[in-house]
């Protein structure tokens, strides 16, 4: 008997508000985690193939198009690393005494660690 | 009422997670290494020559982070794009069984291509 | 500036017994700073047209029972102060992803389902006699899943989820985070009992952390941050009954 | 195809009907259910059981706790506060009972406050010696009521009726056999049929314009007894709460005073000295100033008031209520309630300015007859909570008593409605059938039927000003004739009350009219009783009668209905076994 009307909903729900929008953009920088991955998967076997194969993948990363891709990527994935910091604190609460850790420093501990370890792979690739 | 379905997704879950630390944690600086800095000349000549990475690679070490780093950075992604997709509107039984096909087919295809990349390098 | 006498209300009006689609009626309604929304929809239903339909009860933001789409957003219509929209038209619609029962009223059978299936109360082996008085709870037990029972149902958090309007059998943030703060409690036993449900394809699993429900939540019960710990938890629970030998869900 | 007419009755059978779901309503149904799994219970509430207004309560539930304290200064607390009109054997009942509701609530998940060492912390409220209150926070009612109603869900022999509303009690051979009721969505008429009947459906402080109760305290349940000839008890007490937040009428819980908040005047003093509240400590010293009872409290604003020394504001004459000592840590976490409600509708943050308060009707003492066994003169029909009067409040509740009370007379009524339901022969339902047709007609009239001339937003404001005329913190034979008068007059009026939505899905045009039909008859109880009442006891206060008359007025009004007329008011003795009506001191003298 139920004559309640049902509203539809809109496919594009996420260009509703900033907030949706935002959340979207975090979950598009799922692309170019899952592609970025699959590459360096197929330079492992560039890799295996030998130092030619090797030489051509690395040529092949120089492409613009190549380029363009990788600079997105990053500005995607930097979005993730953000929203993924901030969200830590809540998925994982941790209760020291009568009260829950504040969010701050979880967060910033997590950057620190990023900003050694990226620094240290730089200086790695770059120096050793 | 709703009927409840049993779920597997603990399986692509944690990996998911996982791959959430590493992809925000790794990715980034990869991605500038090697997508950017290399490409464009700004690293001291051979800093990825062949011989460098092969040396990484072929190490048990390396082969333990980059299996560390990749698969579940693979999963992550596959996992999340998949929700994407639905968020994009792709709603149908049918429809959505295809995604999780074409996601989930994905990071099986690299996960068995990066196990035997590694295997392969010595 | 000075201060308007009166603002545009603009309403979605359905009535299942005259209207195949719902539609907007605009209303002239005299604006008091001290006004919230629902006070000008009940001057309405007082003066202009008593045929407007929406629910209300306490006016001061505790049963629940008034949440409506103001301008977009889900808001506790007793807590939105109209000076906060006035002199832009105040638009106030039902709460998204439920049916429209009537005006401004929405269907809730969906949600106590939810609530029923993910067994709201205490579940333990044994009960302690009422004699034996009550059980210890330390400060810090309470602090840890104080917060998950501040839940007033209000649904907004229903209303802000997109993987609602995506999925109608997904179980929702309220209903989720209920679970996750009976799981918490250190008087309850019943966290496994309730995966069977919580851990469903209609479970946590489809919630993709848009964080959309914390957002709107006006009483601070976090479901976003309760669900995801269920994620580990259940994820931790699934890999740990096939690995240990002997362990198993009930 | 819309049920326009719906004008078949749906018979639904069950053994024992409810009606009302808030906290008392609640507990009954558990009560029936665990001590009679195998009867059929039917929870019939006019919103979902959340919605009920125990949500709203802030402070707290009282109940003997702590080694310090005893029954016995528990009765004496409340006979005391009841101005010796409580019936002292029903209050020993409910003392002794009372911790034992709170441990069980405890049991079923209730999120209460606790001590240091993980025991239920409790706190001192109003006109009470030592500390007994439990509390979550400022947030006891809610809690409470989620506990009982996510507790409830457990139960499969309670099927709850969600939106439903109930208009009329079914009578078959002087026995109350059930309810006739409409679902609101479809506007369907529904006669439950049942063995016995609970009726729990709460206060009525919406007769009055300003007031602490939510929308839904219509009264609806006494008018239902009333009408079925069961007598309303106590009418004329209703109590004022001494802070309320001026225009809203939101409550500041008297948590706030329990845990230091302190009463000032427009000159920054704590006027209360001045009414025997005295002395002025700087801590809250139990039954004294601030933690006085709720009666003297609003009266002392009244005096204040006539004396100019109120704060004038936009809202009117406030007095300040300021708990900027306690500091942010124990606002935060023994009153984050009261923190949000006075910034959101007063602006005002608590730790750094004082609360604008004035006094705002809150609470009945008075509703449906009944008896330790929460039965009524009906044969069964059972009431509990606010609805009834047992008696154990008599002429002034004390603060945090009422949450309990539903507690320990709600199971009550459940286990004896359940007991009932039992025992009694079976019955034919032939002439409840017969009335509830008739019963449904009427309300179908008024939808369908053809216009009405009254309009109800007219009568009602006209009750309002009635109710707040006559029957207000200080009453007069003058004020109150005028009052019975004119609400004579509006019951006459609203017989022509015009319901102009037509449809029956979700009709609320409909529901408030029989709501105001319903706060009608009960405001002319409340007045007719306080017009007789020659005296001055707790929360009744004649100017023209200042005394309590032991004499003539140790003595419960009951009130009956005469069709038409105004309702004839008798007296009842009030039960005394231990305590002989004495002063009430109140301030540095009290014990
Ligand atoms: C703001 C506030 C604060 C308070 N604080 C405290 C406190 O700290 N401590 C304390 O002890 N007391 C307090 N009280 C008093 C106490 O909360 C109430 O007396 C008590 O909650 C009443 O409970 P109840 O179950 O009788 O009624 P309610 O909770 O009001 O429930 C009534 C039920 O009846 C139903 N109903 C009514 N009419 C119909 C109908 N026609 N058809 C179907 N169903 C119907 C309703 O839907 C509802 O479910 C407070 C009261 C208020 C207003
Ligand atoms: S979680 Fe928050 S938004 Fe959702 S129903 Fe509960 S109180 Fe409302
Ligand atoms: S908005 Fe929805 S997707 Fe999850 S985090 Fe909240 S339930
Ligand atoms: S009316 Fe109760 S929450 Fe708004």
């Amino acid at each position: 008997m139920s004559q309640s009307y049902k509203p539809v909903f809109p496919k594009t729900w996420w260009l509703q508000s900033a907030f949706y929008t935002r959340y979207m953009i975090r979950e598009a920088s799922s692309f170019f985690v899952a592609t970025y991955s699959a590459l360096l998967i197929i330079g492992l076997w560039r890799l295996n193939d030998g130092p030619q194969a090797w030489d051509g993948f690395l040529h092949a990363l120089q492409s613009p198009f190549a380029v363009l891709y990788h600079l997105l990527a990053l500005l995607f994935t930097l979005y993730h690393t953000v929203t993924w910091f901030a969200v830590t604190p809540r998925t994982m609460p941790v209760l020291v005494g009568d009260d829950f850790l504040p969010a701050a420093p979880i967060v910033i501990a997590q950057y620190v660690a990023w900003v050694v370890l990226s620094l240290g792979m730089i200086a790695v690739t770059v120096w050793l | 009422m709703t009927h409840y379905h049993k779920s597997s997704k603990p399986l692509v879950w944690l990996p998911f997670a996982a791959g959430g630390v590493t992809s925000a944690m790794v990715l980034p600086v990869l991605m500038l290494i090697t997508g950017i800095l290399s490409p464009l000349g700004l690293l001291p000549d051979g800093a990825l020559s062949y011989e460098r990475v092969h040396a990484v690679v072929a190490h048990p070490l390396g082969k333990l982070v980059l299996l560390g780093v990749l698969l579940p950075s693979l999963w992550h992604g596959a996992h999340r794009f998949r929700c994407t997709l639905q968020d994009l509107g792709v709603s149908s039984h049918g429809g959505r069984q295809m995604v999780m096909l074409g996601c989930y087919g994905f990071g099986f295809l690299f996960t068995i291509l990066a196990i035997a990349a590694l295997a392969a390098i010595w | 500036m000075s201060t308007p006498t009166t603002f545009t209300l603009e309403v979605l009006r359905f009535d299942p017994t005259t209207d195949t689609e719902p539609y907007y009626q605009t209303y002239q309604v005299p604006y008091d700073e001290d006004w919230v929304v629902l006070d000008a929809l009940t001057w309405v239903k007082d003066n202009l047209d008593s045929s407007l339909t929406f629910r209300w009860s306490c006016h001061m933001a505790v049963c629940g029972s008034c949440g409506m789409q103001v301008n977009g957003t889900p808001v506790l219509t007793c807590k939105a102060f109209l000076r906060d929209y006035v002199p832009a038209t105040v638009k106030v619609e039902p709460l998204r992803n439920f049916p429209i029962e009537r005006d401004l009223v929405v269907g809730l059978d969906g949600f106590i389902d939810r609530l029923e299936a993910i067994k709201p109360y205490i579940i333990r082996k044994d009960d302690k006699p009422i004699d034996e008085g009550a059980y210890v709870q330390l400060p810090k037990q309470l602090k840890r899943f104080k917060h998950h029972t501040l839940c007033i149902n209000c649904l907004l958090c229903y209303s802000a989820c997109p993987q609602m309007g995506l999925n109608p059998d997904f179980l929702g943030p309220a209903a989720l985070a209920l679970a996750h703060r009976y799981n918490l409690d250190s008087r309850d036993e019943g966290r496994r009992e309730r995966q069977k449900v919580t851990g469903s394809a209609e479970g946590v699993w489809e919630c993709t952390f848009v964080s959309a429900c914390s957002e709107v939540c006006p009483k601070g019960v976090e479901p976003a941050g309760a669900i995801q710990e269920q994620k580990v938890q259940n994820s931790l629970d699934w890999f740990l009954d096939r690995l240990v030998p002997g362990r198993k869900a009930p | 195809m819309p049920s326009s007419h719906p004008t078949d009755l749906t018979l639904i059978e069950a053994d024992v009907a409810i009606v009302g779901a808030g906290g008392a309503g609640l507990r009954a149904a558990i009560a029936v259910a665990e001590s009679a799994p195998d009867l059929k219970v039917a929870l019939i509430s006019k919103v979902y059981p959340m919605r009920s207004h125990t949500v709203a309560a802030e402070g707290g539930a009282a109940g003997v706790a702590k080694s310090n304290d005893s029954l016995d200064n528990h009765f004496n607390d409340t006979v005391t506060g009841s101005d010796w009109l409580a019936d002292q054997d029903c209050i020993d009942f409910f003392v002794e009972r009372a911790p034992k509701e709170l441990v069980q609530i405890e049991h079923w998940g209730c999120p209460w406050s606790r001590d240091p060492d993980g025991s239920v912390a409790v706190r001192p409220f109003g006109g009470m010696k030592i500390e007994r209150t439990w509390f979550a926070a400022d947030k006891t009612g809610f809690h409470l009521l989620h506990t009982l109603f996510q507790t409830s869900l457990k139960y499969p022999s309670i099927t709850r009726y969600d939106e439903v509303y109930t208009t009329d009690l079914l009578i078959e051979d002087g026995r109350c056999t059930g309810v006739l009721a409409h679902e609101m969505r479809s506007g369907k008429a529904l006669a439950f049929v049942a063995k016995s009947v609970v009726l729990c459906t709460g206060g009525a402080g919406r007769v009055f314009p300003f007031t602490t109760n939510g929308a839904i305290k219509t009264g609806d349940g006494m008018a239902m007894a009333y009408r079925a000839g069961v007598a309303l008890e106590d009418m004329e007490f209703v109590q004022y709460h001494p802070t309320g937040l001026p225009g809203t009428g939101i409550l500041i819980s008297e948590a706030a005073r329990g845990e230091g908040g302190i009463l000032v005047n427009k000159d920054g003093y704590r006027y209360l000295q001045d009414y025997g509240m005295g002395p002025p400590d700087p801590w809250p010293r139990k039954k004294a100033m601030e933690l006085g009872p709720r009666d003297r409290l609003s009266q002392a604003f009244w005096q204040e008031q006539q004396k100019g020394r109120c704060i004038s504001s936009k809202w009117g004459d406030v007095v300040h209520l300021d708990l900027r000592h306690l500091g942010a840590k124990k606002i935060n976490e023994r009153l984050p309630f009261i923190r949000d409600l006075a910034k959101s509708y007063v602006g005002v943050d608590v730790t750094q300015q004082p609360i604008p308060v004035r006094p705002v009707v809150h609470y009945t003492m008075g509703g449906i007859a009944s008896n330790i066994h929460a039965s009524t003169s009906l044969p069964g029909l059972y009431t509990a909570g606010e609805a009834a009067c047992v008696s154990i409040n008599g002429a002034n509740r004390l603060g945090s008593n009422s949450l309990a009370e539903l507690l320990v007379f709600g199971r009550v009524a459940g286990e004896n409605a359940a007991a009932f339901a039992r025992s009694a022969p079976a019955i034919s339902h032939s002439n409840a059938l017969a009335q509830a047709a008739a019963a449904r007609a009427r309300v179908e009239q008024m939808v369908d039927g053809s216009k009405g001339t009254e309009s109800a937003t007219t009568l009602r404001n006209e009750m309002y000003q009635a109710m707040e005329s006559g029957c207000g913190i200080y009453r007069t034979a003058e004020a109150l004739e005028a009052t019975c008068a004119k609400l004579g007059e509006l019951r006459q009026r609203w017989k022509n009350v015009a319901v102009n939505d037509k449809s029956w899905v979700f009709n609320t045009d409909l529901t408030q009219a029989l709501e105001l039909g319903h706060m009608l008859e009960i405001g002319e109880c409340m007045a007719h009783a306080a017009r007789l009442r020659t005296e001055s006891r707790g929360a009744h206060q004649r100017l023209d009668h200042t005394q309590r008359d032991d004499q003539n007025f140790l003595r419960h009004s009951m009130a009956w209905r005469q069709g038409d007329e105004a309702p004839r008011i008798d007296y009842k003795d009030v039960v005394i076994t231990r305590s002989q009506p004495a002063e009430r001191i109140y301030g540095g003298e009290a014990k």
